[in-house]
């Protein structure tokens, strides 16, 4: 199996770029991990260099190996930029930097290098932090979901809580909610939005949820759009197979482009991280030597967020999508761009009636990023 | 001419494992000279890589050391995975709840860990000479369990801060790490544990009388009770025994190596110490290379898939196939010996 | 129709089991088997039924020649075995156990079967529910199912190994009866037995072995002192152990003590004083391992009113009651008496009671060689069980006999001794009755019981039919005992 | 309860009916087969990769089939003709399979591949409840719950079906009646084993719809268990099955509940066994249960005499 024979691109420079990628899954699970080996397969392209990838990091996966193990070997391969890319990997990431720290690293999805952030670690110079804006993509998604939803009943396949997962799933409701009420101009009491935890980022059997059971529940339940938060494709696998046999159902999948692939007539769209362009930007960062430990929290490029070497969040939609629905979405697509239409904005409420935004008020990045729970309207644990 | 048979078995003991790993190699367009080259750079080809690979050889040593006891009162404890995260969990209690200087919190973490494996391990005794529950089915039930109440406590009451994720616990406060040397990751106090241990239980097996009495129930229960052995009291003890050894191997597993508590802290070395022990044949003294090999082919496989980009699982396979061709020719031999005819019975 | 047995040869490793064996038995014919425990009747029932293929040797069935190759294809030719403990599954119902085994044809289908069972009930009134599970209906009527489940299968020779040995006396007189008619329809019947009386009963000729043997066959009715001098070689009569005088005080009592045989169990009073030795005559399973088991406190027996040294111990286990000094020795070397996989050395050790947690291997070693040399084992102190012969496991357990136990309890002590060693054992058991230990052993040797002993019980179908000082007992007088012959 | 959720109960329990009632149809026999957990996850692999390649699932199932029949067969080997120890050899078998699957699955992993398709049964589909929730499934679960009450009428109502019997509880006395012992566990044991196979491929091209790494894990073990506590009798393995399904879906409602607890519940089956089985064992129950006649014996269950221990004729 060739499959997974490590990159590698003859270039003129004198010695090829070294990079070397962490990643939690494998690398063709057609999310996450895929999104994150293709965009940097593409950046390392660009430059013409190499790549040393180790997938399945995680204990489960690979007992016998721990973060701070792969990032020396990677640096004694002759790594010159480390990137790791799970939530997953936090505690392993920031003992490796501090035993390496004059080697660039990039931890995706974290948050020590945010000098105005909860866990700002000042003394790691090289540990920079890159993540995507996907409150933007979750948005549209729910949007999708809500605007073809016949029952009104959707349901986000969560994976573990933690204040990513919740803004995520929070931005999800308000697109939703936003579509449902405002677009298609129905009753807000009329939307059902529940969220059940597998409690990690992926299957792992005996320890979480087994996805594919908690899809169908939500299905046998009544749920007719399952918008998938997990970095797997157990919902749209689900979706399809049940569409196939007659039924009226959808999925919108998570992280990776391609995704919709394993079921297109059951896809709405997925939402998918762009990791190229910032990894190409910080690859010619650690070249030129101007490499910082900064932290990136990047949206999409509004001109149009499919574009491959400026966006890094996109929305790509699927076939289940109907015409009209598809046209509804990007005028929501568009105002969310021009700015003249921000969710962020109160009145807003937690679950447990609590507020959260107050009238007129919009929220900050760090209360986004933050998000200490979940919205009023939304069924599901917070934590 | 027994002995001519002997040395041609061991030799197609090592000859048709190496051959079938080579077509495996081939088979996954591998360089097999280049990959086994890399075993060798990846498990020892530096002081740091040694280390790792004593890691791994750690827990597989405590865990082979806590079966024999189990196989030798001709039990299968496939509850091991089970008594060592019991041990985990026991150890990262003390580690969470008691703030006190390294060697102190170090000792109560192998203390604890030794008296949660007891329990695990106690368990499946019990079932099996109380209940009547084989102890295949009881061990494996406690396993799920272990794992069961790992994921409760990190998702509920051990969990982060405003997280919930199976993902692990907090890492531990230093004082609760094993030490280690600088530049070095493995834990030089872990490594004597386990050699310790091993060469205690050895020990206790060959020299006591306890571990006499406990290896004659094994083999023969009818016979050791009529030498006056309460052969349900020895079954229970080789569980209990186990159960603490196997902990030891938990305790290393969360202070040595993830510094936290992981729902796999287990890392499956309970299983394949059950591989190594059938490897060597139960005898102990065989334990100490064949787990060095397996933590090698552990490692090796990590550079395998680093530098040739081979899948991660292939070292597992290759264990497999070895423990495997090496059964199956220990079965053929045993026939082929049994048609000899039976040496003359009777006495004139 | 006869059946004609041709120079059937049989051996295990050294043992000739059956030595060219020639015999002929004619139809409607009941022909006894007779001989001592090992003389070969078993083996040569085997031969006939398929399970064992003779060395040599030919059998015909009306002057056609059988092969014998499997159990199946004895009975598909016609003969047909009853075991002494009946090869029946214990789950199934009585039809299915007919069933299992039986010819995929027409004529085999379960409700014939049922229909058979009930028509054979009938004809021999046995009383078997078709539909009973066979746990529930006891050893007599498991052979009554089996006997007609090989009629069924169309068998014209039966062999009966043993058949009386489990059963009480009235299933006997039915499967007496059962037998008669059968030969009556032109059957022929090989019985084979211990018991003389039985013989004489229903057999119409008898046939005797011994080691191997065919030392006669003879027409019945006769005296039963023939056959006894067939089955035993006479030897001058040995002189008992005449030193009653020297036995000590009271040791062991027995009041009211059950022996728990299978079948029938008799009540049991008897004392055994300090030094004295006890021999328990008797055929396998007549009771005597059942007395010795339950004086030692063995799980699955009936212990209640043992009396040590006027003390009570009914209740003390077998464990507790090594502690005073009892020790048992079992006849199944293998399966009971010795751990297969650990060395003479350990097993040394094990017996010894040891108190520091380490043993101390040196002296264990030295024990052990001393043993191997006591009792001129051959064998090393690292030898297993399995590498000895069992004349030399046998040693080994002698060996592991405690220093000085108060009661010995043994079961065919010097089984697969050779005589001299046999008398050596001897000497050095009787020096311990010296030092007080009494000794109650079971054997099947009467020479040995006849020479050693200070009493005798004779043993048959549970309960002790006569008791005997060892002056009293003559070859004769046992084997007709052993055969409930008063 | 909906009819829908009993519906998915029953479809997510089929591969574990097919692996349960495989293993006691072996075990039945006195071959104890351990390997289940490594021989699902390789046929479920080789099932759904020879199904992507040729495109058709009956390939794929039969391929399926054939892989852990074939590891069943060593298993046989082994433990018959070699007198291994069946459980040594089951459990290096589980752990070579599993890594294997990995190993060689790595270019099938999420790839959308052909599955079975759902096929209701006309009139049948539309009886209120018990229509949506059996009758509107796919071949392969119908063929499942056919199975388990074929399998019931074959062990206890045929004359094949008593020597299995007889091999698996007393041996000798099965030779004795001329039943050719090791033949027949040959034959069960790669029967049993070609069982396991359909549940593995049950899995990669129905329930779980495609392969990756150890996505089915556990579900071997499970299924031994199942056999245990079924007490060897197929529909009551058959009735464990759902009632493991039954068990696992309620988790999921349970998590709004008592979120910590949402985690754990799907492996409280497990611990539930237990306490049945040594509850089963108890002398109490015994002394009833053995008054209860055939249901007291389907309650009891027992383990074939002769179960993991070669037999052979001397
Ligand atoms: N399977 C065997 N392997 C080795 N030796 C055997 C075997 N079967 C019988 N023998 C030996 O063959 C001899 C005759 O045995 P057999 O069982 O025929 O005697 P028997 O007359 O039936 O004795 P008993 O009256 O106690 O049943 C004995 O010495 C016995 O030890
Ligand atoms: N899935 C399973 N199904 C049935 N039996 C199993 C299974 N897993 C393990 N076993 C048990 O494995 C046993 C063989 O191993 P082992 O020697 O441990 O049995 P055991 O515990 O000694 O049996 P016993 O109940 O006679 O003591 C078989 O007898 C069987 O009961
Ligand atoms: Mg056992
Ligand atoms: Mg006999």
């Amino acid at each position: 199996s060739d499959n997974d024979e490590t990159e590698s691109v003859s270039s003129e420079a004198s010695e090829p770029f070294k990079l070397g990628l962490i990643l939690v899954g494998p690398r063709d699970d057609n999310g996450w991990s895929q999104a994150h080996f293709e965009g940097a397969s593409h950046a390392i392209e660009k430059v013409g260099g190499e790549m040393i990838v180790v997938d399945k990091v995680n204990p489960a996966d690979s007992p016998n190996i721990t973060v701070p193990q792969v990032v020396d070997d990677m640096i004694g391969q002759g790594a010159q930029l480390i990137i790791a890319t799970s939530d997953d990997m936090k505690d392993g990431i920031l003992e490796a930097a501090a035993a390496h720290p004059d080697v660039p690293m990039i931890h995706a999805s974290g948050d020590s290098a945010w000098t105005d952030g909860k866990a700002y670690h000042s003394e790691l110079p090289m540990l920079a932090n890159i993540m995507g804006k996907m409150e933007y993509g979750k948005m549209i998604a729910g949007c999708a979901a809500a605007l073809q939803s016949d029952t009104g009943r959707i349901s986000y396949l969560g994976p573990l809580i933690n204040d990513e997962t919740r803004r995520l799933v929070s931005s999800t409701y308000l697109g939703a909610k936003h579509c449902w009420t405002e677009v298609a101009g129905k009753s807000a009491s009329d939307l059902k939005f529940n969220v059940n935890w597998i409690g990690f980022w992926f299957n792992i059997p005996g320890v979480t949820l087994d996805p594919t059971v908690v899809a169908n529940e939500f299905f046998a339940s009544g749920t007719d759009v399952i918008v998938s938060g997990i970095d797997t494709t157990e919902a749209i696998v689900e979706a399809g197979k049940r569409a196939s046999a007659g039924e009226t159902v959808w999925a919108v999948p998570y992280d990776y482009e391609g995704s919709c692939s394993e079921a297109p007539s059951a896809c709405l769209g997925v939402p998918y991280f762009n990791w190229g362009p910032s990894y190409l930007d910080a690859i010619e960062s650690v070249s030129n030597g101007s490499f910082k430990a900064t932290f990136q929290w990047l949206g999409p490029d509004w001109k149009d967020i499919n574009d491959h070497d400026t966006s890094m969040i996109g929305f790509l939609k699927g076939d289940g999508l109907t015409s009209e629905n598809s046209k509804e979405l990007d005028k929501f697509t568009k105002a969310l761009g021009d700015g003249s239409l921000n969710l962020w904005t109160g009145p807003l409420n937690y679950q447990d009636g609590s507020s959260f935004l107050g009238e007129g008020e919009s929220a900050t990045d760090l209360q986004i990023w933050y998000m200490p729970s979940l919205l009023e309207g939304m069924d599901g644990p917070a934590e | 001419m027994f002995v001519r048979n002997d040395l041609l078995f061991l030799g197609l003991g090592i000859l048709v494992p190496v051959c079938a790993s080579m077509l495996v190699f081939l088979f996954v367009d591998a360089p097999p000279l280049r990959a086994t080259e890399l075993f060798f750079e990846g498990a020892f080809g530096s002081s740091q890589r040694m280390g790792d690979t004593l890691m791994i050889w750690v827990p597989l040593l405590l865990a082979s050391s806590a079966l024999i006891i189990t196989f030798s009162a001709g039990m299968w404890n496939i509850g091991i995975e089970g008594q060592i995260i019991a041990g985990a969990v026991a150890a990262s209690f003390v580690a969470r709840e008691f703030e006190a200087s390294t060697p102190v919190v170090l000792t109560a973490m192998i203390v604890a860990g030794l008296i949660g494996g007891m329990i695990w391990g106690g368990l499946a005794g019990l079932l099996r000479v109380r209940g009547g529950v084989n102890e295949i089915f009881g061990g494996l039930g406690l396993n799920f369990v272990a794992t069961g109440l790992v994921v409760y406590l990190i998702m509920g009451p051990w969990s982060r801060r405003g997280i919930a994720s199976t993902g692990g616990t907090e890492p531990f406060r230093p004082q609760a790490w094993f030490p280690t040397l600088d530049g070095l990751r493995v834990s030089p106090l872990s490594v004597l544990l386990a050699i310790g241990v091993l060469i205690l239980v050895l020990w206790f097996l060959s020299r006591t009388s306890y571990g006499l009495r406990l290896r004659a129930t094994g083999k023969n229960p009818l016979a050791a009770s009529r030498f006056g052995i309460r052969t349900d009291a020895y079954l229970l003890l080789s569980f209990l025994l186990a159960g603490g050894v196997a902990g030891l191997a938990g305790v290393t597993q969360a202070a040595a190596v993830y510094h936290r508590l992981v729902p796999s802290i287990s890392g499956g070395y309970g299983f394949l110490a059950i591989l190594i022990v059938l490897l060597a044949g139960f005898r102990g003294q065989w334990i100490l290379p064949i787990a060095l090999f397996f933590a090698a082919v552990s490692m090796a496989s990590f550079q395998w898939q680093l530098q040739l980009g081979l899948h991660s699982s292939l070292g597992g396979v290759i264990q497999g196939i070895l423990v495997l061709s090496v059964l199956l020719l220990s079965g053929y031999r045993a026939i082929s010996y049994m048609r000899k005819p039976i040496s003359e019975e009777g006495d004139a | 129709m006869s059946l004609q047995l041709r120079s059937i040869t049989k051996t295990f490793g050294p043992i000739v089991a059956n030595d060219s064996l020639s015999l002929t038995i004619e139809s409607g014919e009941i022909h006894g088997l007779l001989g001592e425990n090992g003389a070969g009747k078993s083996t040569l029932a085997k031969v006939l039924s398929g399970f064992v293929s003779p060395d040599s040797g030919t059998v015909e069935l009306d002057d056609e020649q059988l092969k014998l190759s499997s159990p199946s294809a004895a009975v598909s030719s016609g003969i047909g075995i009853l075991h002494q403990e009946p090869l029946v599954f214990l789950d199934f119902s009585a039809v299915d156990n007919m069933l299992v085994g039986s010819p995929r044809d027409g004529n085999h289908t379960k409700d014939l079967a049922e229909e058979h069972l009930l028509k054979i009930c009938e004809q021999f009134n046995f009383s078997i529910d078709p539909l009973i599970p066979v746990q529930k209906l006891s050893v007599g009527e498991r052979q009554q199912l089996e006997i007609a489940r090989l009629l069924w299968l169309g068998a014209r020779v039966l062999i009966l190994d043993e058949p009386t040995t489990a059963i009480s006396g009235s299933q006997r007189e039915n499967l007496f009866q059962t037998i008669r008619s059968l030969a009556e329809a032109g059957m022929s019947v090989i019985f084979v037995s211990h018991k003389l009386e039985e013989i004489q009963e229903i057999c119409s000729r008898v046939t005797v072995l011994r080691q191997g043997r065919i030392m006669g066959t003879k027409h019945l009715p006769c005296p039963t002192s023939d056959l006894i001098d067939l089955m035993f070689d006479r030897e001058l009569e040995p002189q008992g152990r005449k030193s009653s005088d020297s036995l000590g005080s009271i040791c062991l009592e027995l009041c009211g003590q059950k022996v728990t045989t299978h079948f029938e169990s008799g009540k049991v009073d008897m004392t055994f004083r300090t030094g004295e030795i006890v021999g328990l005559a008797g055929l396998e399973g007549a009771g005597q391992r059942d007395l010795l088991r339950s004086i030692a406190g063995l799980d699955d027996t009936v212990t209640e009113g043992v009396f040590f040294r006027s003390r009570d111990i009914g209740d003390d286990s077998y464990i507790h009651r090594m502690q005073y000094g009892f020790h048992y020795l079992p006849a199944d070397r293998g399966r009971e008496g010795l751990v297969d996989g650990l060395t003479i050395t350990e097993h040394v050790a094990l017996a010894s009671p040891q108190r520091s947690i380490a043993t101390d291997w040196k002296l264990s070693r030295e024990e052990s060689k001393k043993i191997i040399d006591k009792f001129s084992i051959k064998g090393t102190p690292e030898s297993v069980p399995a590498s000895l012969s069992g004349g030399n496991q046998q040693r080994l357990l002698l060996g592991l006999i405690p220093d000085n136990p108060t009661v010995l309890l043994m079961e065919h002590p010097t089984r697969g001794l050779d005589i001299e060693s046999a008398a050596w054992v001897w000497k050095y058991l009787m020096s311990l009755t010296e030092e007080g230990t009494t000794i109650l052993f079971s054997s099947s040797d009467f020479d040995e019981l006849m020479t050693y002993c200070d009493r005798i019980f004779v043993f048959f179908e549970g309960a002790i039919i006569q008791e005997l000082a060892s002056v009293e007992a003559t070859t004769e007088r046992l084997g007709s005992l052993l055969g409930g012959v008063k | 309860m909906e009819a829908a959720t009993v519906a998915i109960i029953i479809a997510s329990s089929t591969p574990l009916v097919f692996a349960a009632l495989g293993e006691t149809l072996t075990e039945k026999s006195g071959v104890v087969n351990l390997s289940l957990d490594g021989s699902m996850l390789l046929s479920a692999m080789t099932g759904f990769a020879s199904a992507y390649l040729s495109g058709s699932v009956e390939i794929g199932l039969c391929v399926a089939m054939f892989t852990s029949a074939t590891v069943a067969s060593v298993v046989a080997f082994a433990g018959i003709k070699l007198r291994l120890n069946q459980i040594a050899v089951g459990l290096v078998l589980t752990y070579f399979a599993t890594k294997a699957s990995a190993l060689f699955g790595g270019d099938f992993v999420r790839k959308p591949g052909p599955s079975i398709q759902k096929m209701s049964i006309p009139g049948l589909e539309e009886i209120p409840f018990v229509g949506e929730a059996v009758f509107q499934q796919n071949p392969l679960v119908y063929l499942s719950i056919v199975l388990g009450f074929v399998l019931f009428v074959f062990m206890f109502k045929t004359r094949r079906g008593l020597d299995l019997h007889a091999i698996g509880d007393r041996p000798e006395a099965a030779f004795s009646r001329g039943i050719n012992v090791n033949l027949q566990r040959y034959v069960y044991t790669i029967l049993g084993g070609a069982l396991v196979g359909l549940g593995g491929a049950a899995f990669s091209l129905d329930a779980k719809m495609g392969w990756s790494d150890g996505h089915i894990a556990n579900y071997g073990w499970i299924a031994l268990a199942i056999v245990i506590f079924g007490g060897w009798h197929p529909l009551r393995a058959m009735f464990g099955c759902y009632l493991f399904g039954l068990i696992q879906v309620s988790a999921l409602e349970l998590q709004p509940v008592l979120p910590d607890l949402a985690q754990v519940l799907p492996i409280a089956p497990f611990p539930l066994m237990i306490v049945a089985l040594v509850f089963i064992n108890l002398r109490v129950v015994h002394s009833v249960t053995d008054r209860l006649g055939s249901i007291g014996s389907l309650i009891r269950g027992r383990a074939p005499s002769g179960l993991g221990e070669s037999f052979w004729p001397d």
